[in-house]
């Protein structure tokens, strides 16, 4: 029986695999419902996954608060605002309802919003710690931020009118000389990974050795 | 009335938030906590309506209609209930069917995605003629990049000292991104400023700030008795 | 019926595919071993799971914040996992403990399966703690971030290793952790996300870097020849590069045309 | 423990507590720093300004909760100078779920009911789910695509939109966004009819987007907030941009400061060793 299911992983990643490019090149409407479904499907597997996930996390909270850890209060919060969210949820069976939105609207919003942009403050301290003329390299990357600086803040144009257009230049050369180089080589590299993975060389993203 | 609450609520939770700046502590903590379980609460509904509307809903409709897309929507949900299989430690392999199909759906439209945008569409991209110093100076930037990431031992020693200006192109090119992304940050600090600058949410920002003055007094005190 | 448009990611993608299988073929059957240079950023990995267990302090991994199905880094994440089995056994080696955090919950059952084989592997299954040793906290890229950040504190990581897809949360992830002082390898195929990482982090790994990577820490030495295969892919592409250059130069755009084909 | 050691211990939190009262205070008195106004803004601005009566523009949004803040302020400033223009027809369209949200908001806050006709001036198509394929369609054909408005009006009681059939009755597009559907439409509307297109971008993705201004294939570009404040300034109603272009400015003086504070720390540092 387990040797069955074995087999069949690796057919299905590769019979799958297969379908996704044949109907990328070919006109067929029976390939692309097929490819259709299948992405339909993996979508509703991974809403099923989602159990997995919040079951684990449940599990360790309840073994915390059990233990009467430093995190036991904590740990209470945590699972009472997830039951609070489920239950309104489905209870209204909606996530557009009054009830749903508000607590959508007065808990995740706002710390959302406040945890993106705590990240300002830290290209603060990153530039302070970490853009430091080390090595030629590092030098390198530190006067290209300084330029793009100079671009970004209508102030420095008002400082001295050759800054921005220092930036400019910056910011023309090497804004897509880098990046194209960059992207040409991941596209590469996911043909090799996706390969190597769909002729089952490396079994680590299914999980591992047998 | 339920906006003041809104704000208030928005505001506490934001500042306590944002005391990680200072250092790791219960409010954090607590800000912290609530934001997973709400994250994970809404996930969980959303996947139930998921399975609800769409898996369960089409299912049905396919029994009635006779509708093939509809009634095979029942491998999804076997395959979904597959996944479970993952507590047996005797038949996990069960469940890595259904890994299978979500990882080759994953890697299968990668590829295409990435070959074509990222590969194809990105070598057009840099094609452009070599009329100006400008230009030729582009071209040379995108090889030596490329070449940058050669990993065999024979072509390396064949193209020399060419990846190492590519590493200098690299490193221009992330110290501009790397200052580029500062404006839209700051526009969220500012947009969660504004929001913070309403009534009533303002009175907490001295109290959080005199929370923390407090705090970093009263470690200083005792860091100081210790030493 | 062949698709209007796709013909050349057709054939790019064969003529790719060929070279890398045919040289991965090559490689097996010792006909041709291409010598592959160690990548810096492994050594990286290893010293720092080394200082992690001399200073008595755990390790932290995450595979980044998107899911296996995901159409633009799913081959991201998949190395992230490859790399994760080489980062639980280097620390199930040296004795330094070892927490996961999951964002994703199609994720979580694989990475879980990961670790467990690892430590198995090593002859410390027992080290690998249900619920504990991979930790599952929020699909919500913030929601996950928080967490982590809060983890690192509390547990006092000593290495911090961020691979596979992270959005905006990246930084900050990656500056907290050199707040505890703790030594941080990244790689990601996030473009965006990459800078941020370079700055921040003590090692980058560099968009394919990381794909690389993951093919040298295949247990058998012969199949990194792939990653040959990789580079003739980026030779040819230089190539076209080259010479479409200098034909729009003198007025033909033959080869962005049959790119376009 | 001096004060001197625990501030070379523990220096970040300073650093955050400047650069939250230089983006704060700015928010707070508006200190008017000069504001350079950069061309593709201005051939934004522009290309609206040469409207006639009879035009067709369609402003397409992707905001979201994350981009809100860069997005936004665009948005109401191109509708504000949209709404001045007497005759132009003005078609709203929201590519992410999130998205009506803020076409309400912006609607509201411009006092647009009241200062034209609603279905006759202006129309709010809402979301249209299916990310490049309902663009495709929407360029193809308007009315086989979209059956209602937001509102739930059948399109074909909606008069502005008896002669909009194709991409090729539009005028132009602003198309407001932090994705990648801004690529969508390039494919989809400039490619085969040769529709005029202008992006506002989050700052992230400005880069993309000047790829094509410089290839001619967009007319011009919004760049993030500082696009905003610009185009708030050229229409002459200054808003939350503009103030937050005061601390744009200071965060980025301050930054620029911080780096160099930095290397002088390293080499003094070094100097010492």
């Amino acid at each position: 029986m387990s040797i069955v299911f074995k087999k069949g992983t690796s057919v299905v990643l590769f019979v799958v695999a297969m379908i996704f490019f044949f109907d990328y090149f070919w006109k067929d409407p029976t390939l692309q419902g097929t490819a259709t479904n299948l992405n339909n499907w993996v979508v509703v597997i991974a809403a099923f996954a989602l159990g997995l996930g919040a079951y684990s996390l449940t599990v360790r909270h309840v073994q915390i608060i059990r233990k009467r850890g430093m995190l036991m209060p904590y740990s209470i919060a945590l699972l009472v605002t997830m039951f609070t969210f489920i239950i309104t949820g489905l209870v209204t069976h909606s996530i557009s309802s009054p009830e749903y939105s508000f607590i959508y609207n007065s808990i995740i919003v706002p710390a959302s919003q406040a945890l993106y942009g705590m990240s300002s403050f830290f290209i603060a301290s990153a530039s302070y710690r970490a853009l430091r003329a080390k090595s030629y390299e590092s030098l390198v990357c530190l006067a290209a931020a300084m330029f793009i600086l100079f671009l970004n803040a209508p102030i420095f144009g008002v400082i001295n009118p050759i800054l921005p257009s220092l930036g400019k230049i910056v910011w023309d050369t090497s804004i897509s000389t880098g990046m194209r180089a960059i992207l040409i080589g991941i596209g590469i590299g996911t043909l090799t990974t996706g390969l190597r993975i769909i002729i089952g060389q490396d079994k680590a993203p299914l999980g591992g050795g047998d | 009335m339920t906006d003041i609450f809104v704000v208030s609520i928005a505001a506490i939770l934001a500042l306590m938030i944002y005391t990680i700046l200072y250092r790791e502590n219960p409010a954090f903590r607590l800000g912290e906590h609530i934001l997973v379980g709400a994250t994970v609460g809404n996930a969980v509904v959303q996947a139930v309506f998921q399975i609800q509307n769409v898996a369960i809903t089409k299912f049905q409709k396919g029994m009635e209609t006779g509708d093939v897309t509809g009634i095979l929507y029942i491998i999804a949900i076997i395959l979904g209930i597959l996944l479970y299989f993952q507590f047996s430690s005797k038949y996990r392999y069960v469940s890595k069917i259904s890994i299978a199909l979500m990882l080759a759906v994953g890697l299968s439209l990668s590829i295409r995605g990435l070959i074509s945008v990222n590969v194809v569409g990105q070598i057009i991209g840099a094609m452009q003629p070599l009329n100006s110093v400008q230009n030729i100076v582009y071209l040379i930037g995108v090889v030596c990049v490329l070449l940058y990431f050669v990993y065999e031992k024979k072509v390396s020693n064949i193209i020399g000292p060419l990846p190492k200006i590519g590493r200098y192109v690299l490193m221009m090119t992330m110290g501009a991104y790397f200052a580029n992304v500062l404006m839209g940050r700051v526009s969220l600090v500012i947009g969660t400023l504004n929001d913070l600058f309403v009534a009533p949410a303002y009175y907490f920002i001295p109290i959080a700030l005199l929370i923390v003055i407090a705090d970093s007094l009263s470690r200083r005190k005792i860091a100081g008795k210790k030493s | 019926m062949l698709i209007a448009g796709r013909l050349s990611w057709l054939v790019v993608t064969l003529i790719f595919s060929a070279i890398m299988l045919s040289i991965l073929y090559l490689s097996s059957k010792k006909i041709y071993v291409p010598v592959i240079r160690e990548h810096p950023g492994i050594a990286a990995i290893k010293d720092a799971i080394g200082r992690a267990a001399e200073m008595g302090r755990p390790v932290s991994y995450s595979p980044g914040t998107d899911t296996l199905y995901s159409t633009k880094y799913a081959a991201d994440t998949a190395a992230a996992l490859t790399i994760l089995a080489y980062v639980a056994k280097e620390s199930a080696r040296m004795g330094s403990k070892l927490i996961v955090g999951i964002s994703q919950p199609t994720v979580l059952p694989v990475a879980e399966d990961v670790v467990r084989t690892a430590f198995t592997f090593e002859g410390k299954p027992e080290e690998y703690v249900e619920e504990e040793t991979v930790q599952f906290y929020s699909p919500d890229q913030w929601g996950f971030s928080s967490s982590y950040i809060g983890m690192m504190y509390r547990e006092k990581v000593a290495a911090n290793f961020l691979f596979g897809e992270h959005a905006a949360e990246a930084m900050l992830i990656s500056e907290n952790a050199s707040t505890i002082g703790a030594i941080q390898v990244a790689g990601t195929t996030n473009v965006y996300q990459l800078p941020l990482l370079l700055v921040t982090c003590d090692y980058c790994l560099i968009g394919e870097d990381e794909f690389a990577a993951a093919a040298y820490l295949s247990p058998d030495p012969v199949q990194k020849g792939i990653i040959f295969g990789q580079d003739l892919a980026k030779l040819i592409c230089i190539a076209l590069i080259v010479i479409g250059s200098i034909l729009v130069t003198f007025g033909s755009n033959l080869i962005s045309n049959l790119l376009k084909m | 423990m001096t004060l001197r050691e625990s501030l070379s211990q523990n220096y970040k939190p300073i650093i955050y507590f400047i650069l939250f009262v230089l983006i704060g205070f700015p928010l707070l008195h508006p200190l008017g720093l000069p504001l350079p106004i950069d061309q593709d803004c201005r051939d934004v601005y522009n290309k609206i300004e040469s409207l006639k009566a009879g035009d067709v523009a369609v402003v397409t949004q992707y905001i979201g909760g994350g981009n809100r803040a860069e997005l936004y302020p665009q948005y109401k400033a191109v509708l504000e100078h949209l709404l001045r223009k007497d005759g132009v027809k003005i078609i709203l369209e929201e590519a992410g779920t999130e998205s009506p949200i803020f076409s309400q908001l912006v609607l509201q806050e411009l006092n647009a009911f009241k200062r034209k006709t609603y279905g006759v001036d202006f129309v709010d198509l809402g979301y249209i789910p299916g990310d490049e394929a309902a663009i495709a369609g929407l360029c193809r054909d308007l009315h086989a695509l979209v059956s209602k408005d937001y509102y739930g009006t059948p399109i074909d009681q909606i008069p502005m939109l008896k002669d909009v059939n194709t991409a090729k009755d539009f005028t132009i597009v602003v198309d407001i966004t932090a994705s990648a559907d801004s690529q969508f439409w390039l494919n989809q509307a400039y490619a085969p009819y040769r529709t005029a297109i202008a992006l506002g971008m989050a700052s992230a993705k400005v880069p993309d987007a000047y790829a094509y201004y410089k290839a001619g294939q967009i007319f011009g570009i919004l760049e993030s907030l500082k696009g905003a404040a610009q185009y708030e300034f050229l229409t002459g109603s200054p808003g939350l941009a503009i103030i937050g272009m005061d601390a744009q400015s200071l965060a980025h003086l301050y930054i620029a400061f911080l780096i160099v504070a930095g290397n002088v720390a390293f080499f003094m540092g070094r100097k010492k060793k």
